[in-house]
């Protein structure tokens, strides 16, 4: 399990091929990658607030949970904080299993959990000022799927 | 007891976190000292049911004991992922 | 929307990456790499058959439902035909959307449709001999999800 | 009509396409010209609901009618992805 919560770029293909290198036993591989999203071309940048101790804290608790329940070879969470452009990779999970039912089931888990339960905070700044993004009852509610 | 703030829970009390000493019993009880200080915390505890809050870097909720936790720490529901 | 079928390796990373290159207006990708699997050590080649023509038509027209039924900004499937050894990538899809459901779900349909729709057929060669692998009721069900 | 097969439909039968000329209504008649011919097609044909038939490269079924199609093919399930 690789947890890394940093202000640097990452490069999600590398991380990917670097991720599913060297394996025997599985045959899926999942991942996602959060990129910041520009609505409507006005998004200057992107502030991610966290909370530095409890946010790898938190993460590898998940992280930990989606390997109870599914069969997963390995997981990897890596997740930004600081000044993002628009496009900029936020972040990403990957997951390794012998079948990809669990490999999607357990990247779809742990995207829900990092939503609301890892202590990130986004703020947008456009031309207009800047904004806190509100939770949506929606990610919440997303939980109750697990 | 350390206190921190984070997003805009530390833009309206306008600090990261300070050093608070307390009899509070639970975390509700922090709170209501803390909103009896000053106006901008009484702006940011306006409504304890858009926060959350963390006892020594676990989520707990304001129903909590603070017997022997260091840190507590208020924010907004978190937008991660 | 890009299909490939090919007898080449390809390198997931890289192509994940260059999905993901240069988009607006998305929030999410996810890829699924499919990998030779070795359950017990004694597999020395996965052979795959495929139906030059139907295959390409098969996997464009999967894929053109998936964009039918969600958001997406775009979609690419990858599938390698011949000899493959273990470990290496068979194939992969990738789905860009701005909402992580929409990416998440199209990549799952996609999957459960290729595996029982898209005409390949896997052969596993062992010390033992040659064996068809057979297909799995579970694969068709899986597609009673959608 | 060009027929072709897949998988264990062709190591049966033992070739990958043929030419076949036929006066076959539906796939299943189809099938039962074939089987009627040598003991290799009854062997790949024993059990139709273990196979696929895909006319002109589009999946359809044994009772489908073969009018203005120009290519039959046969395999087992798919096992892709």
């Amino acid at each position: 399990m690789q947890v890394r919560v940093q202000a640097e770029a990452f490069d999600a293909g590398a991380e990917l091929n670097s991720f599913a290198a060297g394996r025997t036993g599985i045959g899926a591989v999942v991942s996602f990658t959060g990129v910041v999203r520009d609505t409507d071309g006005g998004l200057q940048e992107m502030l991610i607030e966290h909370y530095p101790g409890m946010t790898e804290k938190a993460i590898t608790k998940i992280a930990k949970e989606a390997a109870t329940r599914w069969a997963l070879a390995d997981v990897l969470v890596i997740h930004r904080h600081g000044s993002l452009k628009p496009g900029a990779p936020i972040m990403m999970v990957a997951t390794a299993a012998a079948h990809r039912a669990a490999a999607f089931e357990a990247a779809d888990f742990l995207m829900d959990y990092l939503k609301s339960r890892a202590p990130f905070w986004k703020k947008e700044v456009t031309a207009d000022g800047e904004a806190w993004v509100a939770a949506k009852d929606a990610d919440e509610d997303a939980l109750d799927r697990w | 007891m350390n206190v921190v703030y984070f997003a805009w829970v530390r833009e309206r009390i306008g600090l990261p976190q300070e050093v608070v000493e307390t009899e509070a019993v639970t975390v509700n009880d922090l709170v209501a000292e803390l909103v009896a200080r000053e106006e901008r915390y009484a702006a940011a505890f306006a409504d304890t049911t858009a926060l959350r809050v963390a006892l020594d870097q676990e989520l707990s909720d304001f129903d909590a004991l603070l017997a022997g936790v260091k840190e507590v720490a208020f924010f907004p529901p978190m937008t991660g992922g």
